[in-house]
């Protein structure tokens, strides 16, 4: 299921590595093998200057002070890139991870916020990953703020939203606006299509690029070198996306 | 010197109602003492998830013994949401107290080092604040000018479970890097604990292995359990049997299919003989 | 990949002025390190010793490197008093900020956790909190009537020493159950380390090591050190040279005493040369 | 040197250990080798019930999680039984560990407060342990409070004082009335003795009882097992005093 020469995920992974610095230390978290590919990929691609921790990781997992290591790295200032996603997303970026509906007799429930209340004020270049592109995850205000967008002066915070990245396009967010703006839209897609399936209002250019197609030179590398690298954490992914099969560890 | 005794015993010691603290999925559960704990028919838990947990919570609540669930989320990760749990906070059966991660760890902490609260960064702005009102929104105590900070209460388990690779017989318990498992054992009252391996010698005398051991005078008593985290994976020994997660995903997305999985996979032919 | 260099070029990383932190005289103190720091003249340190220090504060005390001492105790232990530190004291060569053991491990932990206070139990009514006003004594900030209790502000040291057996070529460095050297490393900006041996492979990825190894992101350079920690022990390796001790300790005593000591033990023949 | 069958310390050791509970948990300091050797010899009389932990000690050293564990089982409630001593003791039984004269300018400066500002507020039964019994040490009031002896309504305290042994006497500590008594007088002391190397005033009881001499049986426990025991952390204690020479070890 590939388009061209390379698949949706494989786009999507060259992508988010774009949108990520140099050199400093990207953690990554269980449920995230498209950022976590990127961030690997990047490592690469820096020779090492950038770094990257995969949280709950059997390799490249450096943590060995317990669950809490991460969040007070974070609140160190040790932590300079992570992700984060929603079942809901609104136009201040305010996340919600916890469900729809009227708390607490929500609609339907999901498994909680995890530690984005704190990531999302502590590092300072946070990247929002959500392929699903629909009005379902893309409202207007969330039912519920897992972490807010934005905060108000008097209330310590040196982290927040960077850029969104979907299955339609790139959009990258100005905190002192509290606005999304679309900065790229993808091979095939369009704005209209992305209006259609925002259920915010966001900026729009007057000329929205198209978002560039992979390297072939990274494809390469993320096709030689990564899956190995994500085998460990992510074995399905590594199998079914980077065509790696780790043998049976116990 | 600990008494040692068996899963079922160890199960007996966890009262009803007792607030109970349980380790994340990846983070070395006692799964095979969940079971028992099911088994005794333990009642009005409150369980506190450190910070975020799966299968254990979800067996628990499923079988009926839960009444509120603290958690910065419970899920079964690859396998997709924990049915019992999501289906119990839609239907209002149990109540749900949501945190985030690092509350949760520092709420220990301030247990850990008898404090009555901790301060956090961040989190203000969250409506996780707005429904907890254990917790405080102040200006900066030290008047320093440094604007608002969230203050969390201490929170003091009754009881903490864990499963460990190794345990001595002096009640040690070798945990490796699963650095909260210690933060847990300090914050709470007591721990049980289960093991896979005995080891000979004492563990907080050796010179590598005490870096990771958890002090005899956190543990309140030990069982031998081979095996015991399974379906759940303990590092270094066996992973986690994602076919059997996700069989579980599957058939507990009913009360009825949950039912069948308790009483095949929990319950038991002899625990059916007695009942 | 850390740079690797050697003992001499980690003292060029301490600048002058720096807010210092040393482990306690049984935790692994780099006195190589600490030789080569006063070799390389630095001056107008801030020292904190976590919580309490010895020989290390001592000698950089008597070579004039030191402007403020924070500890909860400086001494010889069975030794006696530290003499350099007694008589900068008592001459009012240097300024002390006494503090306790579990203040000085609580603003550790502040740092750590990246919020700029914590609460400590106790110490109220002790004179210590008289003569410091950065400290704060507020009344229950929860608002729960839990009486007066102690705030501390967050201590960031600078700079953070440590001497460790094992280290590897990521940079990763293993003291074992030593774990206040996590938090000082946690809790500075940065840390320097000195290391007995170098290990072959990763020492994160060790099941066993890694429970008590501060990962690389901690640590700004390290240099080998064989007996790095000698006059001092280092545990399993090599025991403190008492008999060295209680040799400093007398010939200390006076001012001339100890520049005889460190011309002798310091600065050495190659640094006469060189001088 | 030993008074009659026993020495000095062994008499010190052995009236500490009456002092001492009959379960519960020790944590002994560096330089507190009598009160470790009584804490040991309790341990031994009640089978393992009473427990020791020497916290800079090679062997009896339970702790494992650094410097900070100590004082967080302390805060815990889990440390049931802890030692301090001072330069100076006055008779509120507040404790200097700094410097005698007026601080910051002290005339004579000694280590600092170690954690005692905080052991004495969170440990049950603290017993004072110091030999040297004059008027030097025993004063009206100290030059510098390291830890307070008793504490107003509005600060939490679970600990504090509970004995003092001197080489002359015993001494209890009266919390309510921030006041000691005299308990016992050592064999061949007397009330006077107390009494004229004593700074400030204390409760006399109209008959002040002889503190027993060492049991027989604790004396031969003491020196059959105990020697062994302390010697990692007090050679020379143990070798002076009971008699215990350890190989060298590495």
């Amino acid at each position: 299921m590939t388009t061209g020469a390379y698949s949706p995920e494989e786009f999507l992974i060259a992508t988010v590595t774009r949108l990520l610095p140099e050199r400093g230390n990207a953690a990554i978290g269980a449920a995230s093998p498209i950022p976590g590919a990127a961030a690997l990929l990047q490592r690469e691609l820096t020779g090492g200057a950038f770094r990257v921790s995969l949280i709950h990781g059997v390799t490249n997992n450096p943590f060995t002070d317990g669950g809490r290591e991460l969040f007070d790295a974070a609140g160190q200032g040790r932590i300079d890139v992570f992700f984060l996603g929603g079942v809901q997303i609104d136009g201040q970026a305010n996340l919600n991870l916890v469900g729809t509906g009227d708390y607490p007799a929500v609609d339907r429930r999901f498994p909680g916020s995890f530690g984005s209340a704190y990531m999302y004020f502590t590092v300072p270049r946070v990247i929002l990953f959500r392929p699903e592109h629909t009005r379902r995850v893309f409202v207007e205000k969330v039912d519920f703020i897992s972490a807010p967008g934005v905060s108000p002066p008097d209330v310590r915070r040196r982290g927040g939203p960077h850029a969104l990245v979907t299955e339609l396009c790139i959009m990258m967010f100005d905190r002192a606006r509290a606005r999304f703006r679309l900065e790229s839209v993808h091979p095939g897609r369009s704005v209209e299509e992305v209006r259609d399936n925002t259920g915010f209002d966001f900026d729009l250019p007057d000329r929205v690029p198209t978002t560039p197609e992979p390297e072939p030179e990274r494809l390469d590398i993320l096709r030689a070198r990564i899956g190995r690298e994500v085998a460990g954490t992510y074995p399905d992914f590594a199998a079914r996306v980077l065509g790696y099969r780790a043998r049976a560890t116990g | 010197m600990i008494a040692q005794t068996d899963v079922d015993a160890l199960a007996e010691q966890v009262p009803d109602g007792a607030l109970l603290a349980l380790p994340p999925d990846y983070s070395f559960v006692p799964m095979a003492l969940i079971r028992a704990l099911i088994r005794r028919g333990v009642k009005d838990l409150h369980l506190l998830a450190v910070p975020i947990s799966g299968l254990s919570a979800d067996l628990l609540i499923g079988a009926g013994c839960v009444k509120t669930m603290e958690a910065a989320a419970v899920t079964l990760g690859e396998a997709g949401l924990a049915p019992c749990f999501t289906r119990a906070v839609q239907d209002g059966a149990i109540r749900m107290k949501d945190s985030t991660c690092p509350a949760i760890h520092t709420a220990l902490q301030a247990a850990e080092k008898g404090v009555p609260f901790m301060p956090l960064g961040g989190v203000i702005g969250s409506d996780i604040v707005k429904y907890r009102d254990d917790w405080k929104v102040v200006d900066d105590p030290m008047g320093q000018g440094g604007g608002r900070i969230l203050l969390l209460p201490a929170i003091t388990p009754d009881v903490a479970l864990v499963h460990a690779p190794l345990a001595d017989a002096f009640g040690n318990v070798w945990v490796g890097k699963r650095h909260e498992l210690f933060t847990i054992a300090h914050a709470a009252r007591t721990t049980l604990a289960t093991y896979e391996e005995l080891h000979d010698g004492d563990l907080t005398a050796d010179p590598v292995l005490s870096a990771g051991t958890i002090p005899a005078m956190y543990i309140g008593a030990l069982a031998q359990a081979r095996e015991g985290a399974k379906p759940l994976g303990l590092a270094g020994r066996y992973v986690i049997d994602m076919d059997h997660i996700r069989a579980y995903a599957k058939e507990a997305r009913t009360q009825e299919g949950f039912d069948a999985y308790l009483k095949r996979e929990v319950l038991g032919p002899e625990a059916e003989a007695a009942s």
